[in-house]
């Protein structure tokens, strides 16, 4: 008989991060050029700004698989495009309300300010979100929010 | 306890941050107790940050303090001196484990001339 | 209810006849006498089908996106809740306010004939208002229904008054009312995670893809739909299981944010059923509570809480059941 | 059908040490799409180049993908080569497998995982990436100075001796601003009028130059190259091209009971004035609120007098509107107010006085021609008492958290001109900590305390009350652990200072960006100091953040050396990254219009085709592509998604986030 191993492969989240090219990016290549590191899961897209990230982008990967989704973008009042932050600030504040509102976890999702001069601070928040993610398991929820047939 | 977390206790208790003191020196330069406190306001600040907080358990300047709160007011980096005072003889009045004042005794002591800053003082200052 | 009908069919002869308006939108008879259907009259003869009873829940303010192109002006019926589309259409320039001539009518809300189906045995046969008695005749016997149990969702929480108006027809004077339109989101706000997850998954389960509530939506007007845009990277081609598929509601929702006025259309026209109006009105529950409070369509100007912001406005993470931490 | 090719660079070890790079560029040749994939030991070395050059011609590439350093290192190299290589410098994508991946990560197995996720979700990009073209846009060749202190006046003269146009905007009736009420300058003693007013003069004489005085900016259309700027010629009542300065009228005016602005209130100016001697222009102003005939109709008396009838009380606001191409921002400051300071007792006590007004009174042009006398009595004051940091460093919510960084030269230089004029004069300074850094600056300071026997005391002041006619200073001795109480005849408060309350103005009509403080913020604190994040729009001075005259100078020039190295082009290329709308999906809604903080959205009406032989007019939205900077906020409130980006499309995003969330 053939052994069955007990042992649960340990769960790693697939995080997507959206950073602003100004502020946050450039947070991440600090963090890099100072060898502060952060998992291996978390993956960055480059955006002009943060506002620049619709609901969809933020949707879409969570319905292929993302357990987390981060936004990061310049400290509001120091945006590069003057006041595209505030933008962020707002519609996500909604977007996630509304998702946990339909029951995803509001861990799952998160927007942190991240200065070009803040790369400890970039993977501070890294670790931490990845730690929190991990700590939540699996995203189901949101790769379909309806009951399948035979469900 | 060990030393770190008394120390830690403390800073607590005082619910203000002492390493937000830029050493100005304001609050002693405003105290109107200045004379009769052994240790200074500024001092509580600075010793609390370094630790030293036996030498500030066996002070007296914490029953000489009028908890008027001018070092509150005055400082200009949100730093409450007054309020480390409190903190030491709130450790102290504990550590005695009973109060000095109750709310009994109080009607009879009082008189029209007798500042309503006292008696909140003296509660401060003498109760757990 | 009558006298109010006869008041807007008046009115509509006087302004197709002096040629004031080349059009008047309203409602004519529809198959049964409980589905009268939005309709355009050109002619004085066409108005001999024009009906406003107690069914005529639809909002009209949309298809003044079309007809205010025409040529000639349009007339048009709206009951209060449908002003505040019309001037959100106004407001993003989908309607040309120039060329329509709104006539406030009365409403004294509007019924729901499934709701009235799901109280009564038999086949409909009348249906008759007397102050709160909604009197129903079917072919099994007679019935006095309690009228708030049986109007429209929308109807049961509106305070809504006229807010765009040419003229007006209104014979009664609307008692004020004190309704807490939020209450059925605090409901679900209160439920653990699990369980308004259990209840949208519900919920959402029976959407059947049909596009009723886009289409009737007077904020869902546009040119061309997101979901039918081939560059916004969330149209599919096929109703499979993708993403346009599982998240419709959600990115429906957000795109009307801010800009949705709760007319409850949405709503009312789901064959299945679906309590859409609760994902607009978290949105519009959460805006208030965060930002203010906002009501689409309350003016025919200015900008809307999604183009809009304050520095010191919250930030996400402190944002709890829509309030803050 | 796309031909993409993969550059995976080693940076030496810095990517190779941690990333198999050969086996990333080994796996990329089965990717759907590529041709061509290779890996090298620096990329972005000339051989590199060379590599990418010859692949892209020798594969007829379509886009490449770069597996790098971060695209803000070498994007630009990379394109470049592109370019060269006749490929569209935009069809270049890097993937960030150093700063995102091999400098972070320890594990060979992960990073290598990671980077070859990384390099497929920018191949999944630049296969929607589509040729774009930098577009052009003209240049105006006049720049605009905004504020006439010392930073807009050298910044002018910087820039009109290039060779370019330039207009002084000042909203005072002379240029001067703050430098020309100082007395002396730190650290040379020199005196501020010798030295200010030469350069105002100078200013005043250039042909390029036009000062544009009692002005303030009123609205600003337009972008880099090319602003629009409209500016109010505020109502003088005096004519400008008349006047000539003979101050008969300031003489004959029977009003005198104005508080003189330019001595800090400390004396009286008639309703007509020139604000001081050396004002330029000298020409004079009227004061309504204190005219006589103009309060009450009669009077007009300086007209009677005026022999070249420059006066005109019916003078109106006029408005002119003039195109630059490049804007400098030199508002300055003020002393903040000390309403909140009661403990120094200012308000109550004539004789505790702002370090502003001790500048006045040590002034031979001031109140007291240059007396030392205190304001209650106009006696010599025998002690007197600096406090310094009043309002700074203050984080309680009263004053400013910043260090005004002026304030510990120039009470120093105080101590030791009163020490050295009057030196029977007792002066003590509280301080928190002296900073001087600065050439010369401690030297400075030092000679303050070695040679001129100032009284330093380390300690702040408690309170300053009044006891018998005397003014008692109450503060702290620190190093002596006292309490000590100076009687003082005059106290001196170093206020903090703050940018002039008008620049929130002139930042809101510039979409400038302004700190929690109101002051401008720069494009990037070590290497972009003068540059304001909106383009086009250059900073100088204090509106920047708090700094001394020589700072104050080298940043003016700054500016200057910026806005001349703009305005001697004759085109700039604009951003090909903008939005741009799908007129066929556009609802003409305004939204997008509503959240653009540059302008850049207009509607148009445009007829389109119905088919049936119709047609219909639609709203629809116009980006201007060379106000649009490319933020993408218009993007995503567009409700039907026919806003998008260039460069960042909705579908290469999507992509990209396919590309890494697919397991």
């Amino acid at each position: 008989m053939q052994e069955v191993s007990t042992e649960k492969k340990e769960f790693v989240p697939n995080i997507v991060a959206f950073c602003c090219n100004w502020c946050s990016y450039a947070g991440a290549d600090l963090a890099g050029s100072s060898r502060l590191s952060y998992p291996a899961n978390v993956k960055i897209i480059r955006v002009p700004c943060s506002c620049r990230v619709n609901p969809t982008f933020v949707l879409k990967a969570f319905q292929q698989g993302a357990d987390g989704v981060i936004l990061c973008g310049c400290h509001p009042g120091d945006c590069h495009y003057v006041t595209g932050n505030y933008y962020t600030r707002r519609r996500m504040a909604l977007l996630f309300s509304f998702l946990n509102y339909m029951g995803i976890e509001k861990e799952r999702t998160r927007v942190e300010w991240v200065s070009a001069a803040e790369g400890a601070r970039f993977s501070a928040v890294m670790n931490d979100f990845v730690k929190t993610v991990t700590a939540l398991g699996e995203n189901k929820r949101l790769t379909d929010l309806r009951v399948k047939e035979g469900e | 306890m060990t030393k770190q977390e008394r120390v830690e206790n403390m800073q607590r208790l005082s619910g203000t941050d002492v390493r937000k003191c830029m050493k100005c020196g304001k609050c002693s330069g405003r105290c109107p107790a200045f004379k009769e406190m052994d240790i200074k306001p500024h001092q509580f600040v600075s010793m609390l940050e370094r630790g030293k907080i036996d030498e500030l358990l066996a002070c007296d300047a914490i029953w000489n303090c009028l908890s008027c709160m001018a070092c509150v007011e005055r400082c200009p980096r949100g730093v409450a001196p007054a309020a480390v005072v409190e903190a030491v003889r709130d450790t102290v009045v504990r550590m005695q484990g009973k109060n000095g004042i109750t709310a009994e005794e109080i009607p009879p002591i009082v008189d029209e001339f007798i500042p309503q800053q006292l008696l909140v003082s003296a509660y401060r200052k003498y109760n757990k | 209810m009558k006298d109010v009908e006869m008041k807007m069919l008046e009115r509509a002869k006087q302004l197709l006849e002096s040629g004031e308006v080349a059009r008047v939108i309203g409602w004519k008879k529809g198959e049964f006498f409980y589905d009268p259907t939005p309709a355009s009259f050109e002619t004085v003869d066409e108005l001999k089908d024009f009906v406003y009873d107690w069914f005529c829940g639809a909002n009209l303010s949309k298809y003044l996106i079309q007809m205010s192109k025409k040529e000639g002006k349009t007339a048009v019926f709206l009951k209060p809740c449908d002003t505040y589309s019309f001037n959100q259409l106004v407001k993003e320039h989908r309607i040309k306010r120039e060329n329509v001539y709104v006539i406030a009518v009365e409403c004294l809300a509007k019924l729901n004939i499934e709701a009235i189906k799901e109280k009564t045995d038999g086949i409909v046969k009348s249906v008759d208002v007397e102050d709160k008695d909604v009197k129903v005749v079917t072919t099994n016997g007679e019935y006095t229904l309690y009228k708030p149990e049986v109007v429209l969702s929308k109807c049961a929480v509106c305070n809504k008054t006229h807010q765009a108006k040419d003229e007006e027809i209104i014979l009664h004077e609307r008692p004020e009312r004190d309704v807490n339109r939020f209450e059925e989101v605090e409901k679900l706000e209160a439920m653990t995670e699990d369980e308004r997850f259990a209840f949208w998954k519900g919920q959402l389960s029976k959407c059947i893809r049909c596009n009723a509530c886009r289409n009737v939506c007077p904020a869902c007007s546009c040119v061309k739909c997101v979901f039918d845009n081939p560059h916004s990277g969330i149209a599919a081609k096929a109703n499979d299981s993708e993403f346009e598929e599982q998240l419709f509601h959600v990115i429906r929702a957000f795109h009307v944010a801010g800009r949705c006025t709760d007319c409850g259309e949405c709503s009312r026209v789901c064959p299945q059923h679906i309590p859409l109006h609760l994902l607009n009105r978290k949105f519009i529950k959460d805006i208030d509570g965060l930002y203010g409070e906002f009501q689409a369509g309350e003016t025919d100007e200015g900008k809307t809480p999604l183009t809009s912001y304050t520095e010191g406005d919250i930030e996400p993470k402190d944002v709890f059941n829509g309030e803050a931490k | 059908m796309q031909r993409i090719g993969v550059f995976i660079c080693w940076c030496g070890s810095n990517i190779s040490a941690t990333v198999d790079v050969v086996k990333v560029a080994e796996i990329m040749k089965s990717e759907p799409g590529v041709v061509y994939s290779a890996n090298y030991q620096y990329m972005c070395s000339e051989n590199g180049q060379q590599l990418i050059k010859q692949a892209i011609k020798e594969h007829n590439l379509t886009g490449i993908v770069i597996g790098s350093c971060s695209p803000r290192m070498h994007e630009a190299t990379f394109r470049k080569a592109a370019e060269a290589a006749g490929l569209n410098p935009y069809m270049v994508e890097v993937a960030n497998i150093r700063e995102h991946c091999s400098w972070i990560h320890k594990d060979m197995d992960e990073a290598t995982e990671k980077a070859v996720i990384l390099v497929r979700t920018a191949i999944a990009k630049v296969k929607l990436n589509a040729p774009l073209m930098a577009g052009e846009s003209p240049v105006a060749k006049r720049a605009l100075v905004i504020g006439g202190g010392i930073a807009g006046i050298q910044a002018a003269l910087d820039i009109a001796d290039a060779g370019f146009e330039v207009d002084i905007v000042e909203k005072n009736a002379t240029i001067g601003g703050r430098m020309a009420q100082l007395d002396k300058t730190f650290p040379t003693l020199d005196c501020s009028a010798c030295i200010l007013t030469p350069k105002m003069v100078d200013c005043a004489q250039h042909e390029k130059i036009d000062i544009l005085s009692y002005s303030e900016v009123e609205e600003v259309k337009g972008f880099v190259g090319n602003f629009s700027v409209k500016i109010r010629r505020k109502a003088r009542f005096v004519d400008e091209t008349k006047c000539t300065g003979c101050k008969l009228c300031m003489e004959k005016c029977p009003s005198k009971k104005g508080l003189n602005e330019f001595n800090m209130g400390l004396n009286t100016r008639p309703a007509i004035y020139i604000p001081f001697a050396q004002a330029i222009p000298n020409v004079a102003v009227i004061d309504p609120t204190q005219c006589i005939k103009m309060k009450t109709g009669k009077c007009g008396i300086c007209q009677k007098f005026c022999g070249v009838g420059a006066i005109d009380y019916e003078q109106k606001d006029s408005f002119i509107e003039r195109q630059y191409g490049a804007i400098v921002v030199a508002t300055g400051f003020k002393p903040i107010e000390l309403t909140a300071f009661n403990e120094y007792g200012y308000e109550e006590n004539k004789d505790v006085i702002t370090s502003l007004e001790l500048e006045r009174l040590m002034n031979a042009a001031g109140p007291t021609g240059g007396v030392l006398l205190r304001p209650s009595d106009n006696e010599h004051p025998k002690i007197i008492t600096f406090i310094q940091c009043v309002g700074s460093r203050d984080t309680s919510g009263c004053g400013k958290p910043y260090c005004s960084k002026i304030c510990c030269m120039y009470t120093a230089k105080h101590a030791m001109l009163i020490r050295e004029k009057y030196p029977d004069t007792q002066v003590n300074v509280f301080y928190i900590d002296v900073r001087t850094p600065g050439k010369n600056y401690d030297e400075f300071f030092r000679r303050a305390v070695e040679q001129y026997g100032v009284n330093y005391i380390k300690g702040m002041v408690g309170k300053v009350y009044n006891e018998n006619g005397k003014l008692m200073v109450q503060g702290s001795n620190l190093i002596d652990n006292e309490q000590v109480t100076i009687e003082s005849d005059l106290v001196v408060l170093a206020a903090a200072i703050e940018p002039e309350p008008s620049v929130r103005k002139v930042a809101t009509l510039l979409t400038a960006s302004i700190d929690t403080n109101n002051f401008l913020t720069e494009s990037h604190a070590k290497l972009r100091p003068v540059e304001s994040p909106t383009a086009g729009v250059y900073l100088a001075g204090v509106c920047q953040g708090p700094k001394d005259i020589p700072e104050t100078v080298s940043q003016a020039s700054a500016c200057a050396a910026k806005v001349i190295g703009l305005l001697v082009k004759d085109k700039l290329k604009t951003n090909p990254c903008v939005a741009t709308p799908d007129e066929n999906m556009c609802n003409g809604c305004s939204q997008c219009a509503n959240v653009c903080a540059y302008g850049a959205i207009t509607y148009v009406d445009k007829e389109f085709r119905l088919g049936g032989g119709k047609t219909e007019i639609r709203r629809v939205a116009s980006v201007n592509p060379a106000v649009c900077q490319g933020c993408g906020a218009c993007t995503v409130t567009c409700p039907s998604g026919a806003m998008d980006l260039k460069g960042f499309s909705s579908k290469q995003i999507m992509s990209e986030v396919e590309a890494i969330c697919k397991k």
